[in-house]
């Protein structure tokens, strides 16, 4: 076993959140998820200093992809889990302890794909987990794959003939679903991003920020763009932001335009204080 | 007795005794025929004792939720049968990955598949060693009644805590859903994981001499790790030989080093016995009365009932089988708990006899087609 | 992004984090980014405030970084670009 | 010493709850050990209810009925269908307004009671004629009446209890009435 | 093994659809799963007589659950497979063979529990499926627990203090993942049911139809319905039928209003006709 | 040679081309390293012989697809690895009680967990046997190399047909990612299910002497019932212990009496050898280059190489282990493959070598371990 | 519902199927429906229409029955009620 | 008779390409078995790449080389990272224009060759280094160059087929120059 090297200079402001042994982290050059994280990490490093947050309770969990590999570099509790498990892990983790404060962050296969029923269902219960979907339209860890949120008629790499399914629009899939507050962001816009982020990690019950990004390696290159700037550039181009808008109103075209805004903000009761308030009235004999 | 509570209980109610008996605080569920009134009846009972009772929506989300849960420092607990078991093939092996302490209550129907679903099954001894991709550890538990119920849902819960690993009590529809008179001590010994000293660097997988490293909880400020990757003494992700081998072989050392405090087996009968009968579960009791109604006619039947299926008491059966006259093992299936006890009794022939059947054959049938085979 | 006042900053880019995206340089409104001639470990040409004097502070390349390898601070005297390493092994000459 | 107890009848005739409160009782106010199985799959309205219980003052082994010492059938038909169930010399209760005593075998010792036709006759409802089976079963010897009485406390409804206790008494009285020979244990 | 029965007398018009030597099905007293059934059959038995479809074409898919177990009464190409995998089932069945009609009959539990990934990623596809939820807001065939459906305050054998949780709307949230036609309908209506299913049988593209029912069983007497006509008149007077509403308009209240109605009626593509197109194409070498 | 092409393809790539070979029509996937590969190469090119390719939204969507579209005629087959194959659990089992011919393809890769997702493993060998629950049937083939990913897919599919059960390709990431040279005969021999006759009478689970039924296709008239509980000839529930037991017996004896068409090994090297090797998969390769390492020592080694792992050829791996100085084992694991060897080769010693690597161990590694271990 | 012309129906129960739920009781608009006191094999008093000429032939009893174990069809002369067993060993007696 | 190739180079070197080529060329148009694995694991740009060929009359065993007959290092570091797996009187093909031949062990049989060099003078880019290799490699005997010229033409991407041909000669010509023994097979 190689020496174990615990610490090293923290230079960037944000290094206090990070594991930075472990930078530069395994991303490729240019990747959204890295400008996405940044942003999250700024909104707590900024709640921390301003005293609304407590990062000892903050617990970070990925499941499996590039996004979810997150979880391997920042300092707080942090969990890689399985692939579209992260939802259930940070729900039983909330449900035990409701100091807790679990972020998910992962990719639109890992929750919108293959965990897409817990999604639907976390959002339906309120439950108290902030989600963050990095949806860069394709599964980038495994190769560029088709993924629920890849535009029709892209080519991937398991749509060599072009993708004859249509993408989810998760803004209103999940508001449907229920949930407090439900966003979409995009990485071109950090500052808006982490606005969002900063608002939701404050509230309760179930909040969902999908933020649009980009996979420049695996699935920019089919698509034609030759540098992570090129795809980012394209995003810039194709994001709109907008105000008031009813989330089934909200657009995800790749052609026109995808919206991003808030959407849903409520202050409903999250199942995890329903939950306890309830088995604090079972013990007291109130139910 | 002092301390000692009567109960006249089913098998599914005992295990959830046992389980707020050893401090359950955390259990996930779905419902399926033969597990449902276990949950149901901790949706009444535990939080009555502040304990969170919680419905995922499906099998996965359950024991996933429980996973977590025992990470935020709580006790926890799914249970299944077949169907539902298949389905968290994934997360059992997480659980073993990560070292999270996690009991998972089984109780078999009859399969394959859907098959039946009230009726008791056998069909899943192997499947409750190696459903999970890898080779990673597992301590399986076969109770032969209620009372085996509640005390080995205390020892599951024991052995998942002292040794961070996956327990599962394999019990079947007939134990489940038959009552019997249990005494439930209030003393029972109750291990609860080691934790890390506060304020210490903390690394979440390395281990001492025991090869158990202590745990810490979600939300005590120790930033752990939990990694499903092939990682090292922090969790980093380390995609070596060296790091595999090391891990891989902690891991399951953790159990193959402590089968002193696993494993437990019961003998039953005679000494000098014609057939050493080896049979688990509720066939366990078939056996036993088959012994008794063979006693009657002077053909001398010795039990084996190992209890702890995986690990086997392998030294015990093997001490047992030297002594007998010829060793047969039942089952309902075509030969599971046989194909181990084949491995371990290298040096003799072992019979097989499989009773498929979707009720508890009687020992006077069982005792016939073990004649039938004893003599042919 | 916050509005620094006295407009002399250090644009630092970590050389051993740095992977040559160019993120920063498309994103900064006033070009004083540019993909240097420093090659680090791993291969990857960093990033350089070769025009510091036309920062604006506005952070947007420290935002935009997906790899935490610039930052963007107060200076003194005169802005300037910098390249840091986080350990001494780690920094490669060309 | 283990005894197999076998009861039979049609769903909705409380056949589980008795077995229930004879293994309550034995199990909460003896010594003895006891268990019991029920049969399931009951899918449509009016299948047959069985249940087996052992009492033993050892461990048991076999948790099913396969001799019965004692078996009580409170429906027609079923004694047909589980009499391969029941020793020879087995005493057997039935309740005779459901079924005939004259179709069983000559082997078992037979204590027939209309414990229907009492319960209705004597207390209004036919629906505690398993409440006076009780009764008469506590006169076989094998659970004292005392304990069923406090298993009933314990277990059914507050306001179930007192028409259950007298159902109770009724059975004794009746059964006794008959002079059963208790079986020694 | 028994002599096999293989066919009794027909007597009722639709016994020509039932595997009747299987009659009476084991369904308890009044469940309203069978008035669903029959007014599925009998838009079959219309469409028959009216030329309109091909009864050897139907498939009858069931996942598990006192609803999909209908699959073991039907006299089509029917499967009773696995819990929530009816619909996976079906897709592959109809696009391995695309003259398949599939029909998915099953609960609330096994397609918007357990199976609701593959009933929203179905919709976004929009695979053609008619999807038949059974809606009898429990799950009636492990003895009455917690359905994602049941009404927030509900006892059921898992909420012993009340359900905490908030159900799932399905008509929004299948009209917010994709579909050719969402439809709810109710048991007290059959007529109207009828015509749902005439007219979905003979689209393609994703067809949900949720229908509110009963579970006299296991549901209704928790609830304190004694007889299942109580239940029957209970759903009868909260079911709203309503024409025009927007799919996230559209009530799904146990106090006030479950609206009912056709909520999307479209006509895209179905999903097996663009990849079966598509590999036309690829096979003809336009692609 | 006529009729034979020849490839330069990678263990993937020949799977794909063995399953066109044997008639592939129907394939779904969901990505996951290392069988994206595989799936991608058939996205591209089964649409040009017409056949469909299909991304579900899990790995369960995925076979269930599968099973529904064998239930259309198509032949059907699905990839994947240890955490999706971990998801598959309960479907196998739906497979395998319904009779459905359907083909797995599962790359070992690094385990537990998500383990390490580049790298080869061979920790699921009793995975791939046990992992659903109840006592149902499945064959199981391990390809040594790209020649026989090619070979052994057929073989499958026509097992699979012929037996209307799941069949499992067990390969791994060194196979299924290593390229070699392979020979294609277009005139390979393929099994389709047997058909009812058209117009007759049909009971979907009425088998006749071969205990195989004939399996309609849905949409032919036939009105089949794809049952997953416990059914009769017809499909109809029946939950006795009779229907029980002759069902399971029958599913189980599906493969048990067709061993000999399904059975298959190799052996290498001498004869009268010091060690009997047990080696299989990429294994049995550096187990083949380490036998050729020990001949230039002088020392005799001889391969067994189990090309069917479920079933094992039991009697050919007896008859090597008599004739052998000693037999061992040689795995990635901590003994799977070992487990079966020692309860088929009852009346000796057999040793165990685990070689747990993240890369193939050259035969130099695998011969020093091994002489240190017949040596001790 | 389709409107039959000569108002005349056969209302007929099968036996064997009908399982005593009443919905149909509860659905028929015009009472023509009860329980009566034929007990099948299954211990189910069945359905019966006591009440036949006031049958509107609205098949609303048809439609509503879960067990597809009672329909109307046209009838002669008169409208009546029956009761028909599926076979003949299920018919019980009470 | 068995020959090991050990291939290795950085990442975007085309090695991986020259690789398949060999194994192409020698599966499709001579009679020889032929295998390759490459290493993976590249997260980041720059990597080693790696490949492992073997070439034999008979079936191949073992499918990786561990005491390769002939090694070629692309870059520089390499050939002190993998000399443990290249026997002793080895060839060893290096390109001299990354690779110091002075620090190679004594015991090796070294061939250098610029090999960017050539590729960028003779040719204008350094990308086609890896087919000038290829050239020089096709000296060794093992592969015979029309074989080679074949597989490129099926593989490589009609536009860049006459240019790569052209390196292929041209490392041929300059291997050619050095002389080389050819291995015997
Ligand atoms: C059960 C299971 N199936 C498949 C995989 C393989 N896998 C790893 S990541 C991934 C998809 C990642 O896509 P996404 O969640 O969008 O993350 P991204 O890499 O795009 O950030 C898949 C399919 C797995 N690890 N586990
Ligand atoms: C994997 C799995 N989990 C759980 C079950 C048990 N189970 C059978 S049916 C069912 C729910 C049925 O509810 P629903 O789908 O609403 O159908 P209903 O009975 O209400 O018609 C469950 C949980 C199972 N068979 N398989
Ligand atoms: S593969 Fe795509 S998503 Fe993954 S790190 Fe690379 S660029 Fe980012
Ligand atoms: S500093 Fe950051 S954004 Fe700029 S090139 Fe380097 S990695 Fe990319
Ligand atoms: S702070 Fe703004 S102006 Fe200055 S270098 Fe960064 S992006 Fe450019
Ligand atoms: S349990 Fe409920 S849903 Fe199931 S058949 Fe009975 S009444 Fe219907
Ligand atoms: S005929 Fe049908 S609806 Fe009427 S009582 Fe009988 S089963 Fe119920
Ligand atoms: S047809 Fe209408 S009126 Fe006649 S019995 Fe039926 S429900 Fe009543
Ligand atoms: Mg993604
Ligand atoms: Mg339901």
């Amino acid at each position: 076993m190689e020496a174990i090297q615990v610490s090293v200079p923290r230079i960037h402001p944000l290094d206090d959140y990070l594991r930075t042994d472990r930078l530069p982290h395994t991303l490729c050059p240019g990747c959204g998820i890295g400008i996405a994280l940044n942003a999250f990490l700024r909104a707590v490093s900024e709640l921390v200093g301003e005293g609304r947050l407590d990062r000892k309770n903050v617990l970070f969990v990925g499941g499996i992809g590039c996004t979810a590999r997150t979880s391997m570099y920042t300092m707080f509790d942090s969990a890689h889990v399985t692939h579209g498990r992260a939802i259930p892990f940070a729900t039983g983790a909330r449900l035990a302890n409701p100091n807790i404060i679990p972020v998910v962050f992962s990719g639109d296969g890992d929750l919108a794909g293959i965990g897409g029923n817990h999604l639907i269902h976390a959002a339906r219960r309120n439950m108290d987990l902030l989600v963050v979907v990095i949806n860069n339209m394709t599964y980038g860890l495994t190769g560029g794959q088709l993924s629920p949120t890849t535009p029709t008629g892209h080519y991937t790499t398991t749509t060599p003939y072009g993708n004859p399914e249509r993408p989810f629009n998760l803004i209103p899939l999940v508001a449907a679903a229920g949930g407090n507050y439900v966003a979409r962001a995009s990485i071109t816009q950090p500052e808006v991003m982490k606005s969002y982020f900063k608002k939701a990690l404050l509230k309760e019950g179930f909040r969902l920020i999908e933020v649009v990004s980009t996979c420049p390696e695996n699935y920019g290159r089919h698509l034609g763009y030759k540098s992570p700037s090129d795809f980012y550039l394209k995003i810039k181009g194709v994001v709109k932001m907008r105000s008031g808008v009813k989330p089934w109103d909200v657009k995800y075209d790749w052609n026109s335009e995808i919206t991003i805004g808030e959407f849903v903000d409520r202050n409903e009761p999250g199942f995890s204080r329903l939950l306890h308030e309830q088995v604090r009235k079972v013990m007291a004999g109130e139910n | 007795m002092r301390g000692v509570s009567v109960g006249y209980l089913t098998g599914n109610q005992a295990v959830a005794e046992g389980a707020m008996a050893a401090g359950l605080k955390f259990y996930a569920g779905y419902p399926i025929t033969p597990a449902s009134d276990l949950f149901e009846y901790l949706s009444e009972k535990l939080p009555k004792r502040g304990g969170i009772v919680y419905q995922g929506e499906d099998e996965i989300a359950s024991i996933v939720a429980a996973i977590g849960a025992s990470w935020s420092g709580a006790k926890a607990m799914t249970a299944t049968s077949g169907p539902g078991f298949s389905l968290m093939a994934e997360s059992i092996g997480l659980a073993a990955m990560t070292e999270t302490p996690v009991v998972v209550a089984v109780n078999m129907r009859t399969g394959p598949s859907t098959g039946i679903a009230t009726t008791p099954g056998q069909g899943d001894v192997m499947q409750s060693r190696w459903l999970s991709h890898g080779h990673y550890p597992v301590v399986v538990y076969a109770p032969t009644g209620v009372q085996d119920s509640f005390d080995l849902t205390i020892k599951a819960f024991n052995v998942a805590e002292a040794l961070r690993v996956p327990a599962i009590i394999l019990s079947d529809a007939a134990i489940a859903h038959g009552r019997e008179k249990v005494m439930m001590r209030s003393d029972v010994p109750v291990v609860s994981r080691k934790k890390p000293t506060p304020g210490s660097k903390y690394l979440p997988y390395e281990a001492g001499d025991d090869l158990v490293p202590p745990m810490a909880a979600f939300g005590e400020g120790f930033n752990v790790l939990v990694e499903s990757l092939q990682h090292d003494e922090r969790g980093y992700y380390v995609p070596t030989s060296h790091a595999f081998e090391k891990l891989v072989t902690r891991l399951n050392r953790k159990v193959d080093d402590n089968r002193k405090m696993i494993v437990e087996s019961r003998v039953y009968g005679e000494e000098n016995a014609d057939v050493l009968l080896v049979a688990f579960g509720s066939y366990a009791r078939v056996a036993r009365g088959a012994a008794r109604r063979a006693r009657e006619e002077g053909f001398r039947v010795r039990v084996f009932v190992p209890i702890s299926i995986w690990p086997l008491d392998e030294e015990g059966l093997r001490r047992e089988a030297s002594r007998a006259g010829s060793v047969v093992v039942m089952e309902n299936n075509l030969g599971q708990l046989y194909r181990e006890v084949q491995r371990v009794v290298r040096d003799r022939d072992v019979g097989f006899l499989p009773l498929l059947k979707v009720e508890l054959p009687t020992p006077t049938e069982a005792l016939r087609s073990l004649r039938g085979m004893v003599r042919a | 992004m916050s509005k620094p006042s006295p407009k002399v900053f250090d644009i630092v880019t970590i050389g051993d984090r740095c992977k040559e995206c160019e993120i920063c340089v498309t994103v900064c409104p006033t070009k004083v980014l540019v993909i240097s001639d420093v090659m680090n470990r791993n291969g990857y040409k960093v990033s350089f405030a070769a025009n510091p004097d036309k920062c604006i502070g506005c952070k947007l390349c420290e935002w935009s970084c997906p790899d935490f390898a610039i930052f963007v601070r107060q200076g003194e005297g005169k802005s300037r670009g910098l390249i840091v390493w986080s350990s001494p092994e780690k920094a490669v000459a060309r | 010493m283990r005894t197999e107890i076998i009861l039979a009848g049609k769903g909705g005739q409380g056949i589980l709850l008795a077995g229930y409160l004879i293994g309550y009782s034995v199990a909460k106010f003896t010594n003895y050990q006891v268990s019991s199985t029920e049969e399931y799959g009951a899918e449509t309205r009016g299948t047959d209810s069985k249940m087996d219980i052992v009492i033993s003052d050892e461990e048991i082994d076999f948790i099913g009925a396969e001799r019965a010492d004692v078996a009580i059938f409170m429906f027609k038909d079923q004694a047909a269908k589980y009499s391969r169930l029941v020793r020879d010399g087995a005493t057997v209760m039935i309740d005779s307004t459901l079924v005939d005593a004259s179709t069983l075998p000559a082997s078992w010792r037979v204590i027939d009671l209309p414990f229907t036709e009492l319960a209705e006759k004597g207390l209004g409802t036919p629906r505690v004629a398993n409440m006076v089976m009780l009764g008469a079963f506590t006169t076989l010897g094998l659970v004292p009446l005392d304990a069923l009485e406090s298993a009933v406390r314990e277990v059914v409804s507050p306001r179930w209890v007192d028409l259950n206790l007298k159902a109770l008494r009724l059975g004794v009285e009746e059964a006794s009435r008959k002079a059963v020979n208790p079986l020694t244990r």
